[in-house]
């Protein structure tokens, strides 16, 4: 095993994951939301991607950008249909119903794009940098720039603006910002359309690696779960790091053991971290109020 | 009496087929510190919280609110403050999770020539131990603090009328008639409030006039004066055996 | 500052009785704030305690501390047996139930499914029971409905209520309903919150008869109330809380003059 | 009404049942719809006393399908078993599974119990792809047909005509069980701690308890269904692991009505009903299912049984009565 490509490919893949994850932790921090069709929200994302470089001819600095747009408008929809059950904090029900959403984009996709693989390529993907026998492409080094990039600037917005303030009090008691004066849909329309674009640049930029299908996107699911429990919940820095830790996990694992079975242990790791601190993420005993 | 900042009429509020709230009126004057008191379950914070239009539960609330004339009634909470309509509740009234300067950063927006907009300067100055505090998350100050900040929070979004819900629970004797006198003060720059207080005779001291509230409805009204020596106050908390 | 309970007024026979249920130093730390701190009391049988306080004195934290719902310090013991690392949901069989401040029900069920369900220890069919012998337990179904339709005509919620939900019927029939179902099919100790609170005239009446009947069918309450006209009239002891201390303990008569207690309601004089 | 007479409707109404398949023509097409639909059902109902009982959305229950699949699939091709072997033994490992499940979440709640159940399902599916013992994804095939062998006399099922009685009498089976549960002391105790947990606690219900038992009694039902389809299809992969299913079950679960014997049987028999006799094709069928999920959640939390008996309330003099009912306990606490 080449030690030091593996700690390549999971730093490359760290940042996926960190990059995929960023949209629901802030969904998850800020307004207490689970979005199931986020895994096929990054499909979408890829795909929209593909037929904008493919089939209208964009540059792909301008695929981006319309791919974001699109996810915005994804995120905008769904909220716009959940707004009742999510004024009304029911949990349970936003979760399945973002789960139906997950089928609906995955059945759109297929009838739209087909059920056949394709292959997203960009101006980074196809140029590759080997050094000493280290590999790897210009794209994965745009994911690990763009990721940062994405982290530092929501961490700034979230701690230094009015924007993040009022994110920030939305999070901590929705019902003390309505006293507060603050509108707390418009805050949460935000947020999903945040979640929407970000998931959705994701697709754009990791889709590249691999053949895109619409069939996937339940693995990301997965993966952003355990970086974003790992990370602590609505975390920034805690995802990055998590998501990273997970990468470098992944890469060594899938080197060491089987890439085929990557998923069940990160998921592991997670019941592992449950068991261990059961406190963090358990119900009181009795349930309560 | 001075113009009516605060009107309230016929509000009702219902929890399921159980109305738990009847007041027929209900005004602030401009200047003028109303007192609500009345033993638990008498519907106290339910006719704050549902003059803004806000719960933590899930009431129907009907009737009508006038802030200077006009009615907010049909307007969501966050609209409400908007006008100046400002409540700090029971319990958890500020950001835990901010700092204290956080807390204070949001202003009012165009709050007009007729409101006073505090800054957080003005805040400072009014509580200087906030000051100290300024770096300090919400969720380290003592009970004291919390309802200074919460007052502070208030005078930020220039309120023209304030609803204080039980700003004594767990303070020190000392702190509550600190609390209490600054509220008075405030009132003398024009700022009307309705405090719904449990400790009487702390709140007998700073208010023009007091209401006593009994299952919902409005028992008895008048000025402290006529309200300190009236044995019915006493009754509500002690019983009818204590003379 | 603690007052001592003046001993003369407990009859010889109180005295001599062991309590049914008795707490010693209980304490509740959320973080830094010390919730409750050395709270002692006991309730003898057959006997009303009353606990009140103002508002954040801690009387519902002691009950969670009562009751094992939180994490605290000290010592309970029921009818002799300590029951201190007893789980909060094996206290009910051994004869300790409470109710809840805020009206406690099932809300998706009727008023009568809601006294069945809490019945089911007496009543309840087994799931093989139910599979395999269905007319054994459609009987004791029938039963069960007949046995809570009795307990719920005890606690004075009339049978024309029987089969509406809970939030459907009036504010003083909800209260009832919350002590029947916190009664459950039977207790030594039953523990109150707040049973009066937005309750008065006919509906207090009720309430201050209903506890006296079930004093004198040989239960013990603990009431917290704060309305005075009932727990004067009804409680046998008095304990007092302010911000989560034991502030006095005695009769009604000697906390009514209790210059410590006035101030604590009325607010103190400076 | 009396008691035997009442026996004597329901029984008039299971024999009725059977021949409903006959009544709709009795063509092949017809008899495969009606056993699917009685082996989906069942599959619901495992879940549907997670999510209506007990409170909390299972998205585990995939699992159990296929571990009945599996573990039939498995004993029956490997090991030459019959259906009632790989019955015992698909109701067993699904208790082992849901006893494993059962701890994990034990503390768990709302989202993060969702989440993890969740994530269960799609560790389940990359291990039936990848593990070489459960046929890798060229899953198994060649299960042998239904064959039933009780000594004197045999019973064995070529087509899905031939299967339907098994199917139906599963159906019953589980129906009468869903019923006993709901009235069992385990079934009460569900219900209470998922309205009132604190109230139930206080009752004396150990809700971890609780909550664990009803996976067990939950797990075996949906596994059950999973045992009759791998005789339906005669073979097994990792599609049955595919998110069709999950939302196959949470859609007929909430699209009649929570809590109601019958919701979920005629929930699947509507989705199926389209999708076998109205088909627009599997992505446009996929879009119809996933948005039938989506408007019901939102827009009609009870249901279309709720949703109709509102509409029948304001248009029918029945409804107005009730309203001043309830008027008339409010004007008592005055």
């Amino acid at each position: 095993m080449n030690v030091g490509q593996q700690i390549i490919n999971g730093l490359v893949l760290g940042h996926s994951f960190a990059l995929v994850a960023i949209g629901w932790t802030v969904l998850l921090g800020v307004a207490r939301l689970v979005n199931f069709a986020h895994g096929q929200m990054y499909m979408l994302g890829a795909f929209v991607t593909w037929a904008a470089i493919a089939e209208f001819g964009l540059p792909y600095a301008l695929a981006i950008p319309f791919t974001m747009l699109v996810g915005i408008a994804v995120g905008f929809l769904m909220q716009r249909v959940m707004l009742q059950l999510t004024l009304k904090q029911d949990l349970v029900s936003i979760m399945i119903v973002t789960l139906g959403f997950g089928h609906v984009l995955h059945g759109v996709a297929a009838l739209v794009f087909g059920s056949t693989g394709q292959i997203l390529d960009t101006p980074f993907s196809t140029r590759n940098v080997y050094w000493n026998d280290l590999w790897f492409t210009w794209q994965d080094v745009a994911i690990v720039v763009v990721t940062i990039l994405v982290f530092v600037a929501l961490k700034l917005v979230l701690d230094r603006t009015r924007l993040g303030r009022l994110a920030r009090m939305v999070a901590e008691d929705p019902q003390l910002a309505l006293l507060a004066g603050i509108d707390v849909r418009k805050v949460y329309f935000g947020v999903f359309a945040f979640q929407g674009a970000a998931v959705a640049l994701a697709g754009a930029m990791i889709g590249p690696r691999t053949p895109i299908l619409t069939s996937m996107g339940f693995d990301e699911v997965i993966m952003t779960f355990v970086v974003v429990v790992l990370g602590g919940i609505g975390s920034v820095w805690g995802s990055y790091i998590a998501g990273i830790s997970l990468g470098l996990f992944t890469a060594f694992f899938g080197a060491l053991v089987s890439p085929a079975y990557t998923t069940p242990a990160a998921f592991l790791v997670l019941i592992a971290v449950l068991v261990l601190r059961p406190g963090g993420l358990a119900a009181k005993p009795g349930g309560g109020h | 009496m001075s113009a009516r900042v605060l009107e309230i009429a016929d509000l009702t509020v219902r929890y399921g087929g159980n109305r738990v709230l009847a007041v027929d009126g209900l005004s602030l004057g401009a200047g003028e510190v109303v007192g609500v008191v009345g033993a638990n379950g008498a519907g106290k914070s339910t006719l704050v919280n549902a003059t803004l239009g806000w719960s933590r539960g899930k009431p129907v609330v009907s009737g009508r609110v006038l802030l200077d004339g006009k009615d907010v009634s049909a307007l969501p909470t966050p609209r409400r403050v908007a006008e100046g309509l400002l409540l700090i509740p029971e319990g958890k009234l500020i950001f835990g999770t901010m700092t204290v300067e956080e807390n204070l950063a949001e202003g009012a927006t165009d709050p007009g020539p007729d409101r006073r907009a505090y800054s957080a300067e003005d805040v400072y100055s009014l509580f200087p131990r906030l000051k100290e505090r300024g770096g300090h998350l919400g969720s380290q100050l003592s009970g004291g603090e919390r309802q200074m900040l919460g007052i502070g929070r208030a005078l930020r979004l220039a309120p023209k009328a304030l609803l204080l819900d039980e700003p004594s629970i767990g303070l020190a004797p000392k702190l509550v008639s600190t609390v209490l006198h600054t509220v008075r003060e405030l009132c003398r720059d024009g700022l009307s409030v309705l405090l719904v207080e449990q400790n009487v005779k702390a709140a007998i001291a700073v208010v023009d006039r007091m209401i006593l509230l009994e299952r919902g409805r409005i028992v008895l009204e008048g000025t402290a004066g006529e309200m300190r020596d009236n044995p019915r106050i006493a009754e509500a908390y002690l019983g009818t055996q204590q003379a | 500052m603690t007052v001592v309970a003046d001993m003369q007024c407990g009859s010889v026979a109180a005295r001599t009785t062991p309590p049914i249920l008795g707490v010693e130093e209980l304490g509740v730390r959320y973080g830094a704030l010390e919730a409750l701190a050395g709270v002692s009391w006991q309730v003898e049988p057959g006997q009303i305690l009353g606990i009140i306080g103002p508002n954040g004195a801690g009387k519902s934290t002691c009950y969670d501390a009562v009751t094992n719902l939180v994490v605290r310090s000290g010592r309970v013991v029921l009818d002799g047996e300590d029951v201190t690392k007893v789980p909060a949901h094996a206290l009910a069989s051994r004869g300790l139930r409470r109710a809840f401040q805020q009206n406690a029900f099932f809300d998706h069920l009727t008023v009568l499914e809601n006294m069945v369900a809490v019945l089911q220890d007496d009543w309840g069919t087994s799931f093989p029971g139910c599979i395999f012998r269905p007319l054994a337990e459609r009987r004791r179904a029938a039963d069960a409905r007949a046995a809570a339709a009795a307990q719920l005509a005890r606690m004075r919620v009339e049978p024309r209520f029987h089969d509406r939900y809970p939030t459907e019927i009036p504010y003083g029939t909800q209260r009832m309903l919350s002590i029947a179902l916190a009664h459950g099919g039977g207790a030594k100790v039953l523990m109150l919150d707040e049973p009066a609170a937005g309750l008065g005239g006919e509906d207090m009446r009720a309430l201050v008869e209903l506890l006296g009947a079930l004093r004198d069918d040989g239960l013990s309450i603990v009431v917290i109330e704060h309305h005075m006209d009932l727990i004067m009239s009804v409680a046998d002891r008095i304990v007092v809380l302010d911000q989560g201390r034991m502030l006095a303990e005695g009769t009604p008569a000697e906390i009514q003059a209790n210059d410590a207690v006035l101030d604590a309601y009325l607010g103190r004089s400076e | 009404m009396n008691i035997g007479l009442q026996v004597a409707m329901l029984a008039v109404l299971a024999v009725a049942g059977y021949f409903l398949p006959a009544l709709f023509g009795g063509s092949g097409a017809v008899y495969s719809a009606f056993v699917l639909i009685a082996i989906f059902a069942v599959m619901s109902y495992g879940l549907d006393l997670i999510v209506s009982d007990l409170g909390e959305v299972s998205l585990a229950h995939p699992v159990f399908f296929a571990a009945g699949a599996y573990a039939t699939g498995i004993i029956s091709v490997r090991l030459g078993l019959g259906p009632i072997a790989t019955l015992v033994a698909s109701i067993g490992v699904a208790m082992l599974l849901a006893g494993v499940v059962g701890l994990i979440t034990l503390r768990l709640r709302e989202f993060v119990f969702s989440l993890v159940t969740y994530a269960v399902s799609v560790v389940a599916l990359t291990l039936a792809e990848n593990w070489a013992f459960l046929g890798g994804s060229d899953g198994l095939t060649g299960i042998p047909l239904f064959k039933l062998d009780l000594g004197v006399a045999s019973y064995r099922a070529v087509t899905d005509k031939d299967l339907w009685p098994v199917a139906y009498v599963m159906l019953l089976g589980v129906l009468w069980i869903v019923r006993a549960f709901r009235r069992s002391r385990l079934g009460k105790a569900a219900m209470t701690v998922h309205l009132n947990p604190r109230l139930a606690t206080m009752s004396g219900i150990d809700p971890q308890r609780t909550r664990l038992m009803v996976f067990l009694v939950s797990a075996p039902i949906t596994a059950a269904a999973g045992w009759l389809y791998a005789y339906q299809r005669a073979y097994i992969s990792a599609d049955v692991l595919s998110p069709y299913f999950l939302i196959l079950m949470l859609t007929a679960v909430v699209i009649v009505g929570r809590g109601l014997l019958f919701a979920p049987l005629i929930g699947v028999a509507l989705i199926l009903a389209q999708e076998k006799f109205m088909s627009f094709g599997g992505y446009v069928d996929r879009i119809i299912l996933g948005t039938a999920l989506i408007l019901t959640l939102s827009f009609l939390p009870g249901g279309l049984y709720e949703a109709v008996r509102a509409l029948i309330a304001r248009l029918g003099p029945a409804g107005a009565k009730q309203d001043t009912q309830i008027e008339e306990g409010a004007t008592e606490c005055r």
